[in-house]
């Protein structure tokens, strides 16, 4: 339904909520209760400020380089939002907001960013993969999740991440491509931030959207406002209703905009006009969210300081946790490499500690 | 009624019975299915196990070894196949990226109980690209295993334990002798341990170290230098990652001198890591230089070519010659 | 005007010449002169007979592996004739047709296929890459050349091949979203021949043709007829000269057939029924064209007859010339490695020779 | 006024100088444009020599070097970078099936005259992927060249060499020291030939052989050891293929001791090569096992482990000392 209004061919972008937090489209008030609303929007402000401390204790040199998601909030969690407990999430490596509405807890994803591999070490339950550096080399991991499930005859869907840059990669070709003729049940969003650090969308590639690329794979795809919570959500839902009804995969292009840095080693300045940024900035999608709860009566400004407060300090706290406790204990660099340690491994450990025993005498 | 099978047949066999004593196994590839592979090694599997669990794949190496990370984490034992060795490159980021390192980047939380099965190796007058040795690349790459049987028996024996291995196996068969060489072969499943090398014949004079297809080809020429009153001990080393350093490490204290011979490229070829561990472990009882005898480091040649390339018996022979009587 | 008429989208084929050679679209009918589809047709037989002795070669253990066009001639044909001298033809391995067309003399390709390297050395003036076995990825190579055309100011044009299974391939992906992004002036060319050795082209995608691949980078895309010598003269021509004109790169589905096995190590029994080849060997390229041209009163069985014992003539002479001649010397295995053999080439060259010297006292 | 430089520094100067001369040089690769590079290493190319020299793609590396390849068939001179060296696998494919095998495919009618960059090791506290030191998998591979520069005024005439080459050339930039020193580099273009190493320092009772960023490591090692009267001789191998054999088996005929360091994994490391060829060419003069001084066999630790990794002036001295007094 909902893909077939919205082919991507069209170029028409699927929107719910507009800028000023007003319903454009009534039809599509999604199913969610008040509680959940609120706790989605919690969830927002939460991402917000763990981005925010995180680039603060950068500057303060005590955090390493970060990834911020400012700005894409909505198209994290609304799409986040849509599977279960008992489905996946395959990520690249921005979307902090999805990892939270997973269950991932904040000190494994601080920990992470710390330089510690047990941040990606996620407690029981959490069926997320670690984050995944080369470019759209996930894509491949999430169709073949989706790919076990159809020959396990499991119900449970995927969904997974990629950036407009990763959509000129060869595997996001193949993993579409797998998944379509495999009619593996995954998800696929696109973030399209507009940029692949300073490399703009337009230099990715000539096609008038990403989400009409599905068609190469015979795909339903949908362009969507990203900084819309309410149009993620529903897409994404009816994506994942796809899927689990052994319809195969979908391909979603979250529209939206990365407000900060492409990492703290980034200066943004370099490659693009503030102007733009600041157009963007009124398109924020928490603000966005935040008019909409408002005139709907569920939150006021009290509201929002008391739970940003709230917010902060659980943030601190998790941060004041692992800083400085978290260097990495030397059997731990070897233990992993594979389930039991080679005889070349126990001998390289062996040599390094008795070295380091050395140096202390 | 014995069990008389040549490398494909023992590894098609493997595959069945593993495959009926655990139903997570799945095997998928390029041409695996209807066909059963362009070697044969798949064939029938797909009869009898269906299109579930035995199928074709598009044509992307990439997304079959990246979707074979994504089955393996979520509780498959999938066996995919490259369709020759030299055409794992376009899987190369998802090996070195995925395949070696999600035990580790998960801090053992995923690991991924999956084999990457090719062909591998010269000698069958190919077109470019189907008779290469790169198992150097793979076994420089923390987190891989690699192996390379020589008989028809071992192939089984160690194609049973890289299926039920936790950690990634990358098998290459010397397609050179699929069909070369029939050998007794045990029905029902056993194992050949992973990163245990076997001495197969014993000897005073010099270690031998090779693998894969070369191992015949020492045995030739053993029996050259046996005329000549030079007792060789023949280590096939199996494994090449992680590699059974033990083996040859005792055995040239004994021995004193020692040859590899590998059809790869003499530059960074295994050889290398097999000397210098030598120098490591064994250098007192050197009686000569760690000898190696390789491919060339050059392409390997097309086929009017390539009788040149892969060291003969003769060559083998010679050379052993030379260091013992260094 | 063609691309538009032709939307890939809407699964169309574009068609000249039926299966019984006569014109289904008169308006269509291409600018060559009689000669020149004598020449064409002439060509078709060289090839087809190319072929067939290649085969029987190797049946007679006299060739190794081979892998055989029939049914393919005027996708090939067709396509590579709409280029220039000074154009760019960037093969796959399945071309044999372009390649004649292209001046690369037979012995060069027998050559190859016998097993030597000097095969690949085509003439002078010869603009072509040498065959590229692995699937795809020369099509990054002919992107590459046509983005030094443009950086030079260059207006020769690039045509390449990939097959049906070549579509599914990372590199298929990039290079197309390359060509288009830098408006590289290429002409990709899919023989989709149905088959990737025994992999059905069903298998490989789920997008309904190949052709509609084109939308995923914003590029013209069509379907044609690829038994058909005047729609893919006609379409090719229309790509060459959106190429030439700096209007950027284009995407050709030929679909097509491949009558014989995948190579002569391949037993397509296993994998097809006899009755899906039996139809449509009654859509032979040769054979339609041969009908029009017979209408057409430019040939008859006389000439046909005189023409295909002059070509075998040739054919056979060709090959008896390196027959047993060929082998590889053992200086070249080392020389072409570098510009200049290094040190350790030098030395395991003379060791080599020196151990055949030692042999041979 | 003296042009003292940092790396990076140098580097760009190369390539501005070098695009000056010939027009026929292209650079492209991700955010080398506008940007100028993640690093800065092409900061401002874009500006003097425009979009049509210096440009932006989409992010694809197997496209990037395999257009390169396209290009230099078709007459350019083009410098591709990987954003990282650990970025550089998508395009394995392209580097192993075709960079490196062009001109032995076409019997020299075709070669290609391309440079790979790309920022290489670890060291920088950075993401994964992001540390690694995989030389030896590209110096296996014949028909390539690889070059690892240690200096400001080396890794311009080293890239200004690598340019004008006709083969391809990998050149990995050694990340941790881009910024670490500067030094006076002359204006103008001037060559460092590949497959030469240096005599940083000459020396009587080891040779010490390294390259890239821990050439510095080695050289704080060597002052510790000269307290205790130890004298290394100390070679930069600044090419890694095609290696310069005679600069260290000549040395270690001198110092009977060779100790090779290197911040890749051990296992079939660039290391394991040059002891091999130490065997073959100076066994006789051995006073000591030849030994390797390495990364782990582990992937490269996250930034809270990773001084653990790389080893530091004092591992490298204490094995001086080990190797010196074997
Ligand atoms: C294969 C690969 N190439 C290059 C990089 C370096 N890199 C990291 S992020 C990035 C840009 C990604 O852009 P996009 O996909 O749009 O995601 P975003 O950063 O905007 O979320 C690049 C080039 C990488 N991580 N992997
Ligand atoms: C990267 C790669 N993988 C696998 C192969 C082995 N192989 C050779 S041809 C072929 C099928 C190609 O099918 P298609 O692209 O349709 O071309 P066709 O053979 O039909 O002309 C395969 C899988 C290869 N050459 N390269
Ligand atoms: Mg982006
Ligand atoms: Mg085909």
């Amino acid at each position: 339904m909902l893909f077939d209004e919205y082919n991507p061919l069209d170029n028409k972008m699927y929107k719910v909520l507009d800028h000023n937090g007003k319903l454009v489209k009534e039809s599509d008030y999604p199913d969610l209760s008040d509680d959940e609303l609120l706790y989605l929007f919690k969830t927002m402000l939460y991402e917000r400020t763990i981005d925010e401390k995180a680039l603060s204790y950068q500057r303060q040199g005590r955090m390493l380089t970060y990834a911020p998601n400012i700005g894409q909030e909505a198209a994290q969690i609304g799409s986040a939002y849509a599977i279960k407990k008992d489905d996946w999430l395959v990520p690249a490596f921005r979307e902090l907001g999805a990892w939270l509405i997973k269950g991932v807890p904040l000190k494994n994803i601080y920990l992470y960013w710390y330089g510690n591999e047990w941040g990606s070490h996620f407690p029981d339950g959490v069926k997320m993969l670690p984050v995944s550096v080369p470019i759209a080399s996930q894509l491949q991991h999430a169709t073949g999740i989706g790919m076990a499930n159809n020959i396990k005859g499991e119900k449970n869907v995927v969904m997974t991440y990629v950036g407009d840059g990763g959509t000129s990669h060869g595997d996001f070709h193949e993993a579409l491509n797998f998944a379509s003729v495999f009619n593996a049940p995954v998800i696929f969003i696109i973030q399209n931030n507009q940029y692949a650090i300073s490399t703009p969308r337009k230099v990715q590639t000539k096609s008038k959207n990403l989400a009409m690329k599905s068609i190469a794979y015979g795909m339903p795809g949908i362009l969507v406002d990203g900084n819309d919570l309410f149009a993620m959500y529903n897409a994404s839902k009816a994506a994942v209703e796809r899927a689990r009804n052994g319809e195969g995969p979908t391909l979603i292009e979250a529209y939206t905009y990365r407000l900060g840095a492409h990492t703290t080693s980034d200066d943004p300045t370099k490659y693009r006009e503030d102007k733009e940024v600041e157009e963007w900035k009124k398109k924020d999608p928490i603000l966005r969210f935040e008019l909409f709860l408002k005139s709907k009566g569920l939150i006021d400004d009290e509201w929002i300081e008391k739970t940003k407060a709230e917010l902060e300090k659980d943030v601190t706290t998790t941060f004041e946790e692992i800083e400085g406790k978290s260097d990495t204990e030397i059997d731990d660099i070897f233990k992993f490499t594979y389930e039991k340690m080679t005889p070349q491994l126990e001998e390289q450990l062996f040599e390094y500690k008795a070295f380091l025993e050395g140096g202390k005498k | 009624m014995p069990n008389t099978l040549n490398m494909v047949q023992a590894i098609n066999q493997a595959l069945m019975e593993e495959m009926e004593i655990d139903e997570t196994i799945v095997v998928y590839g390029e041409d695996v299915g209807v066909e059963g592979g362009v070697f044969r090694v798949t064939q029938d599997l797909q009869k009898k196990f269906g299109e579930k669990r035995v199928f074709d794949t598009p044509l992307a190496e990439s997304a079959i070894v990246g979707s074979a990370v994504g089955m393996a984490v979520n509780g498959l034992r999938p066996i995919v196949e490259m369709q020759f060795s030299g055409f794992s490159y376009p899987a190369f980021n998802q090996i070195i990226s995925h395949v070696a390192r999600m035990r580790n980047r998960s801090r053992g939380k995923y690991y991924l109980p999956m084999v990457i099965r090719a062909p591998y190796g010269g000698g069958i007058r190919a077109l470019e690209h189907h008779s290469e040795s790169t198992e150097a690349l793979y076994a420089h790459i923390p987190g891989l295993k690699v192996v390379i049987p020589s008989t028809p028996y071992d192939a089984k024996g160690l194609l049973i334990s890289a299926i039920r291995d936790n950690d990634p196996v990358l098998f290459w068969e010397p397609k050179r002798i699929y069909r070369a060489f029939k050998q007794e072969v045990p029905e029902g499943p056993y194992e050949i341990p992973i990163g245990k090398a076997k001495i197969i014949e014993s000897g005073e004079d010099i270690t031998v170290v090779s693998w894969g297809a070369m191992v015949r080809d020492v045995q030739k020429a053993m029996d050259i230098v046996k005329k000549k009153d030079i007792s060789v001990e023949l280590i096939d080393l199996r494994t090449i990652a992680p590699m059974d350093r033990e083996s040859f490490v005792e055995s040239v204290k004994k021995t004193g001198r020692i040859l590899v011979v590998h059809e790869a490229p003499k530059t960074l070829g295994v050889g290398a890591e097999i000397i210098s561990i030598v120098n490591e472990k064994a250098f007192l009882y050197l009686e000569a230089p760690p000898t190696r005898l390789t491919g060339f480091d050059t392409t390997f040649p097309l086929p009017r070519g390539e009788q040149h390339y892969i060291p003969t018996p003769e060559r083998i022979a010679k050379t052993i010659e030379d260091v013992v009587r260094y």
